[in-house]
């Protein structure tokens, strides 16, 4: 047999060949939508032709098994036609409403949730951890699974949130996760310096690239041993571990100190609010796999004085705005402590310049 | 004890929400780099820290990005992870797929790797996780048969993902899947060579809710938006208003601009004084639409915190017109990548390179006017840098 | 007769002395007060005392027979209790109502207008400008009477505003008249680099001092005729003059290109918002003494913009806020240019994101 | 042409507003000082800038601050402007005066100087503009026998100063005038003896309107506020509802933590959702009235934009009783002035110098507790200096 030529810059397949043919033939004709129950959406085109549409949690990282197996519930309800979600959510789409039922009740006897929509805590977007990444200071499949067995009731709509509340973690402040804008946030942190091989130093860095790594500037050129290598400022090192990333001779992991910090208020949307930048809630709480339960009880208190304090439509950040961030750590018994004082570059804009204190 | 090599995984298996655990314990049934996956996780779960050794340059023959290399510091315990490299394959326009198409793949990526999938990753890839290097170029010559080539990695333009769009969302102010698609096939250089000085994300989104958060996560954020009016269905309003929705309180006093009117008969909006965030709309899709003059918002710069902070995009032109062949736009973008190539910096997001060599100086460069739509507030200081002056005759 | 004693450390008259006796009566006991008309208050105590304030308008620069012209009102009409405000008006403290109307017909007798009260345009609080400041880009006593002059209807309270509107006047960036907080606010301005006479440097001035005087580090070390002085990276400079306050031998005025710009938006009080910096409206005018007539027109014209379109109770910076600055620059016909763009340190903080225009 | 030495000073000789061009030009019929001002202001309108040099060290015996040294560069055309220093009168609390102590003065003044006033000096002083270095010590010499002297300049505390408050305003919670007197009198060495970093400027404001512009002009902003319910009359409400205010648009509409309600019979606010912000105080003084749990709240650091740009004083102590003879408060300056002491660099302002050092580490330093009141929200970056860690054991 001969080798199969290999193609390059194909780009990926058409869309237009994965969409449903109710899709197809309303394309950019749809008229409104409505949330049926959490989960199932149907959308409503100008002719009226209707989609129906099932969206099921899922846990991201998974098994080409398990991707059959949602092929195998697409064809069985839906043609063979579904997507994910920019959450990583599964989407089911259906022409037949009859079907919506069936598919749910067979996701759940596979362990599978149906939710996600409108006003619930969706799938929590992150990222590799420890399954995949050098510069993980926690764990993400497994603290966003214990979270989300947690939260589960508030994905399926069981409990009800005054609005979208969206989660995310990163295992690093690299952030893939994108916990900047998140109304809630696990974010793995570093505490101690990076520590220094000098000999691997030398030998596969680029001193300029290093010292122009460190965001507070720490980073001093000096000579080890006759040969150029670089100190660390430890007083003026926030651990980033900008360093590591672009040297790997500056290892920052630490069991010792690793853990997580936990941010509120941030979101995306321009609804209502412009875009808004998560804030520190807790600067620390230990990583304690396989479960978090310092993190994971953290995250659901917030969610549960949220659920209590805000009005229909608010966001957590929205809520908090109205509140005041006295009151959040007030009502939420949140310690607020030197950490939450911004330092950066941008500090003197978040002190409070006014005599409102609401 | 627990016979099991995973006691501290295996508590993962237990909850209300699917457990990769679970799963992968399955796979490692049959994937021996799955099963060695497990046992180094569990190490990790044990050390708590982290067993993957610092990145490693591998790929596939005339492609700079798309594959990360990973290779594990405990490869003599579990030699399935010694090699364990992602490839991250450039996902279709909103995510859509066939169960054929899956299938294909899985096969594919059973062929050659561990089996492990993330659906998907943050950029928007479908990602293979853990795959031999040896086994790179027979996958990559599979998937390229089977239609499918790798996204983005390192400093290149990454894998450009969208929202659904007009797929299936009414609020679509314009194309967002076609133009997805036309940018990915227009830039696949781009994409799979990297030349930037930096990575390079672009995001498009439909409307101002913005479901791919681009406006947080994307270098060049193009989300859709209107000119004209927000159109009104009144029978509806009143079919919303009859059927218990609280319009003043959950519409009328939620707009951010107090620019709604509602006197129980009919609903009026200022669209003057309108800044089209959505709420209203989003709280009643059935009688609010957006305008018709649609077409989008450019904005530039969002990324993570490091080095010099998180940024949002922010507004580099408030509104225009997305129709192929997006000349306009192409010409923009290739205007801020000549802009980027000369006064960029070593992993320099274009972000930083505007805030530090100023939004005004940039401006000029690609050669767009200053409007008032760029800023939140004209400058408070008075750390003018005059341009214009007069000399001694 | 042999010289009086200084006396040292004593500190300013005891202000009781100069209180009214209603004043010192009801001290801390006013119920409330009313703004009878533009210019004259009435403040009622809980015991039901009233005392009646006129305030009314005052350059500010005065000789000692003008000080003594309004001690001799305050003799006439107020048993000679009179005092100033913060932003410079004189007010004159009444017991008997009946008063009022002479007073005030005595002032405008003499060219002084009653007014500045509730929602008008208070005096204007400014500099010393070249009657006295060696560091002035402009003069300020004429330039606010040239501005008062078109705007002492908005004074007296003959034209309405929607509220208060405050002006401020500032010869150079040190800004004592502290224009970074005012409704609209007129700004001396160089365009030039210091000129460095290098002689008098190495006398007059401390080398570090410079440098470090610099808020862009424009200012580098260097070597002239054998001695240590300084040279300035002309790229760098925005004209502060900041270094010229530390070093003499550093002059900055320039006529030819030293002028004025207009600023908008800022606020004080804590009423509703929280206090505000002002905002560029016009980098550059040009200095056209006597008159200012380009400065003054382009106040005015805010001034009206702001009067129309305005709603009751919101000063400039939130009726902008409201309307967006878009919409500012658009009705006011000001041109919006590279120069309204931040690029000092928390310029990032200033770009829009969100896609919210208004 | 006019015969005028001044044509162009002239012009503003015209017009509605006060001219001080026709008041001094009065004056300069008896002082050749304010003549030759005048001659030398008409010298600057004509050559579009100033003849003043810069600076020049005079003063008083034993004091540092207080005179401002002033001398032509045109002092052979204007003998009289040659030298023209200023002096600051440390005015009364509130600027209230009687006309005998203001005309004792102006003789006083008349004898030495230009006579030519500032009614008053942007920091609050009383303004002497214009005299010789050698009347400096015998001014000051009858103005201290007449109980006047000097306010600051210089590297020390400025003159402080206050809104009127209790003296005519129903709106003060604490004895603005009371604690200027005190606090002027404490620190008298301060005032007089530059010794600090740099300048250093007191303002007391009654209530936040702050009509005073402490929070925007002054080192240290002492602004009183109170802790409990804003008192309500409710007849007076009714009242004003009577007398035609509309307080559904202009109270409850514009109340901006949207905690005022009114349903045409009585006016309820909620009282923990409110900022103190005053507006509807403002808007019904004769129905609202502040709590009666009186104090202020203490911010720091304001200040004009050179070097690092303008600030804004922002919360150190969110609420302090002010009672003399106020132990607590000046504790806390004296706390704050040594770490100025001890970590200000020349030329920098309080507020430069806390932004330099953060402010965490500055409340540690002066002994405060951090809360969140002290700030508008936690940091959004994550680049924390975590000072609790293990040490391996
Ligand atoms: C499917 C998806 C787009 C996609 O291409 O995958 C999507 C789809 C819809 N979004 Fe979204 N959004 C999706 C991610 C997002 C994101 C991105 C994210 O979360 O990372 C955002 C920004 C979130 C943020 O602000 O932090 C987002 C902010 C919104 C909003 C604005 C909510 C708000 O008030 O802030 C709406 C309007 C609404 O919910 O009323 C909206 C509304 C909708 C509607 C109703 C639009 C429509 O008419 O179809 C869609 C169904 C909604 C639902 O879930 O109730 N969508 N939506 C994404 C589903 C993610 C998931 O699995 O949960
Ligand atoms: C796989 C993925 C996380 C995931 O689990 O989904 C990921 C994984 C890595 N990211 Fe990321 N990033 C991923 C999305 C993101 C995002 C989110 C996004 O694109 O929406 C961000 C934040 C947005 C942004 O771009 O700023 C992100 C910000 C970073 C950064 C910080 C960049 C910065 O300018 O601050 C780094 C560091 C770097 O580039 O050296 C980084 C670096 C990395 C590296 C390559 C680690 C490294 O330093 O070499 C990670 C490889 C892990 C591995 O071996 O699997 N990753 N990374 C995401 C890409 C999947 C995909 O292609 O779909
Ligand atoms: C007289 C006065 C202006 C006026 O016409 O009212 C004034 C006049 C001068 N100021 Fe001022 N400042 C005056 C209030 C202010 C204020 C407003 C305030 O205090 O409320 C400010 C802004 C607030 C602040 O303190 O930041 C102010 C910010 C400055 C600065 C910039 C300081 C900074 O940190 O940015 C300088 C430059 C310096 O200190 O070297 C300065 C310097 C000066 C000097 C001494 C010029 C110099 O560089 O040597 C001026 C002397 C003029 C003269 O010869 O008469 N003056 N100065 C004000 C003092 C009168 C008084 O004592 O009552
Ligand atoms: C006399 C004076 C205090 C003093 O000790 O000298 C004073 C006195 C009063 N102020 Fe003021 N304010 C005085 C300067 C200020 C300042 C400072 C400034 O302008 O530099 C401010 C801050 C301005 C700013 O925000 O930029 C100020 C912001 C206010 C406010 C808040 C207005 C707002 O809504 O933003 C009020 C409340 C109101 O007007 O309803 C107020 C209200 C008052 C009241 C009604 C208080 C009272 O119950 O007596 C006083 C008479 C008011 C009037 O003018 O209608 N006063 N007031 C000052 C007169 C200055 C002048 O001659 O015009
Ligand atoms: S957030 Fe950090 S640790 Fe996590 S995947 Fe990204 S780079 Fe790796
Ligand atoms: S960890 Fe971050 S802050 Fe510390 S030295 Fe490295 S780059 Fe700098
Ligand atoms: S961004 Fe707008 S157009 Fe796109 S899916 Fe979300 S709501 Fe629809
Ligand atoms: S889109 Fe937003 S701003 Fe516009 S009317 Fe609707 S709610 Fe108001
Ligand atoms: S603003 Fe400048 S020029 Fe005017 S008085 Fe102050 S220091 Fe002098
Ligand atoms: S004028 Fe200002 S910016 Fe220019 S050199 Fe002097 S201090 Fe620096
Ligand atoms: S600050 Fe408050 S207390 Fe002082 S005068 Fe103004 S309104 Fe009255
Ligand atoms: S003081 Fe301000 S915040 Fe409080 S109730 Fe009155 S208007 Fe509202």
């Amino acid at each position: 047999m001969s080798t199969p030529q290999r193609r390059t810059d194909i780009g990926p397949p058409h869309y237009e060949k994965f969409l449903h043919p109710i899709i197809k033939n309303n394309y950019g004709k749809w008229k409104y939508h409505e949330v049926l129950k959490p989960g199932v959406l149907v959308h409503v085109a100008e002719g009226g032709d209707k989609i129906y549409t099932v969206r099921a949690g899922s846990p991201r990282l998974m098994s080409s098994d398990f991707v059959r197996f949602l092929c195998d519930l697409a064809e069985k309800y839906c043609d063979g036609y579904l997507r994910f979600t920019s959450r990583n959510n599964v989407e089911f789409l259906l022409a037949n409403k009859d079907n919506i039922e069936p598919l749910i009740n067979d996701l759940s006897a596979n362990g599978i949730s149906a939710g996600g929509t409108k006003n619930t805590i969706s799938n929590i977007v992150h990222t590799q951890g420890w399954v995949h990444c050098h510069s993980a200071a926690t764990d993400a499949s497994g603290l966003v699974k214990a979270v989300m067995d947690e939260l589960c009731d508030y994905f399926t709509g069981k409990i009800e949130l005054p609005h979208k509340l969206r989660i995310a973690v990163a295992c690093c402040l690299n952030m893939c996760g994108a916990v900047h804008c998140s109304d809630i946030a696990i974010l793995g942190v570093h505490r101690r310096p990076p520590k220094i091989n000098y000999e691997r130093l030398s030998n596969l860095c680029e001193i300029p690239s290093i010292i122009a790594s460190c965001p507070l500037a720490a980073i001093r050129p000096t000579i080890i041993d006759g040969k150029k290598s670089v100190e660390v400022d430890e007083d003026n090192c926030m651990y980033c571990g900008n360093c590591y990333t672009v040297c790997p001779a500056m290892p920052i992991a630490d069991p010792l100190n690793d853990g997580v910090s936990i941010w509120v208020g941030g979101k995306v949307s321009n609804a209502r609010t412009t875009p808004m930048f998560t804030k520190l809630a807790i600067p620390f709480l230990p990583n304690n796999p396989p479960r978090w339960p310092e993190a994971v009880a953290a995250v659901k208190n917030i969610v549960e004085v949220y659920a209590r304090g805000a009005k229909k439509y608010e966001r957590v950040g929205e809520w908090i705005n109205r509140i005041g961030w006295p009151k959040f750590f007030d009502l939420t018994g949140i310690e607020f402590t030197k950490y939450h004082i911004d330092d950066f570059k941008y500090a003197g804009k978040t002190y409070r310049t006014t005599t409102q204190m609401v | 004890m627990s016979d099991s090599k995973t006691p501290l995984l295996d508590e993962l298996e237990k909850g209300k929400w699917p457990s990769f655990v679970k799963d992968l314990k399955k796979l490692a049934q049959r994937s021996p780099k799955a099963k060695d996956l497990l046992g180094q996780l569990e190490l990790s779960y044990k050390d708590k820290m982290t067993h993957w050794k610092h990145g490693g340059i591998v790929g596939v023959k005339g492609y700079g990005g798309g594959v990360i290399g990973r290779f594990s510091d405990a490869g003599d315990q579990f030699p399935g992870a010694a090699h364990f490299h992602t490839v991250r394959v450039n996902q279709p326009s909103g995510w859509f797929y066939t169960s054929t198409a899956l299938r294909e793949l899985m096969d594919i990526w059973d062929k050659y790797g561990s089996g492990i999938v993330n659906m998907h990753g943050s950029t928007g890839d479908l990602i293979l996780l853990g795959v031999d290097t040896d086994n790179l170029e027979p996958l990559f010559t599979d998937l390229s048969n089977a239609d499918w080539d790798l996204g983005g990695s390192g400093s290149d333009a990454r894998t450009p993902s969208c929202c659904l769009g007009p797929a299936r969302c009414e609020f679509a102010c314009y194309d967002t899947l076609a133009l997805t698609y036309d940018i990915t096939m227009t830039y696949q250089d781009e994409l799979h060579r990297p030349f930037f000085p930096y990575k390079w994300k672009f995001k498009m989104a439909g409307c101002p809710n913005d479901c791919v958060a681009s406006i947080a996560r994307s270098d060049f954020s193009i989300i859709g938006i209107w000119r004209d009016n927000i159109r009104i269905d009144q029978d509806e309003i009143k079919k919303y208003a009859d059927s218990g929705l609280n319009i003043a309180a959950d519409v009328v006093n939620k707009c951010p601009k107090n620019c709604v009117e509602w006197d129980g008969k009919a609903l009026k909006i200022d669209d003057e004084g309108c800044s089209k965030c959505m709420h209203c709309i989003n709280v009643m899709p059935k009688a609010l639409r957006p305008g018709e003059d649609k077409g989008a918002c450019i904005l530039i710069g969002a990324k993570a915190p490091i080095v010099e902070g998180a940024q949002l995009s922010s507004v580099l032109v408030p509104f225009m017109k997305l129709e192929p062949p997006y000349d306009e736009l192409k010409s923009l973008i290739r205007r801020i990548w000549d802009f980027w190539d000369e006064f960029g910096k070593a992993r320099e997001r274009i972000g930083e390179c505007i805030q530090r060599i100023g939004l005004g100086n940039f401006l000029e460069k690609v050669g767009l006017d200053p409007v008032p739509q760029m800023v939140l507030q004209p400058r408070d200081n008075p750390y003018i840098f005059y341009e214009e002056y007069f000399e001694e005759e």
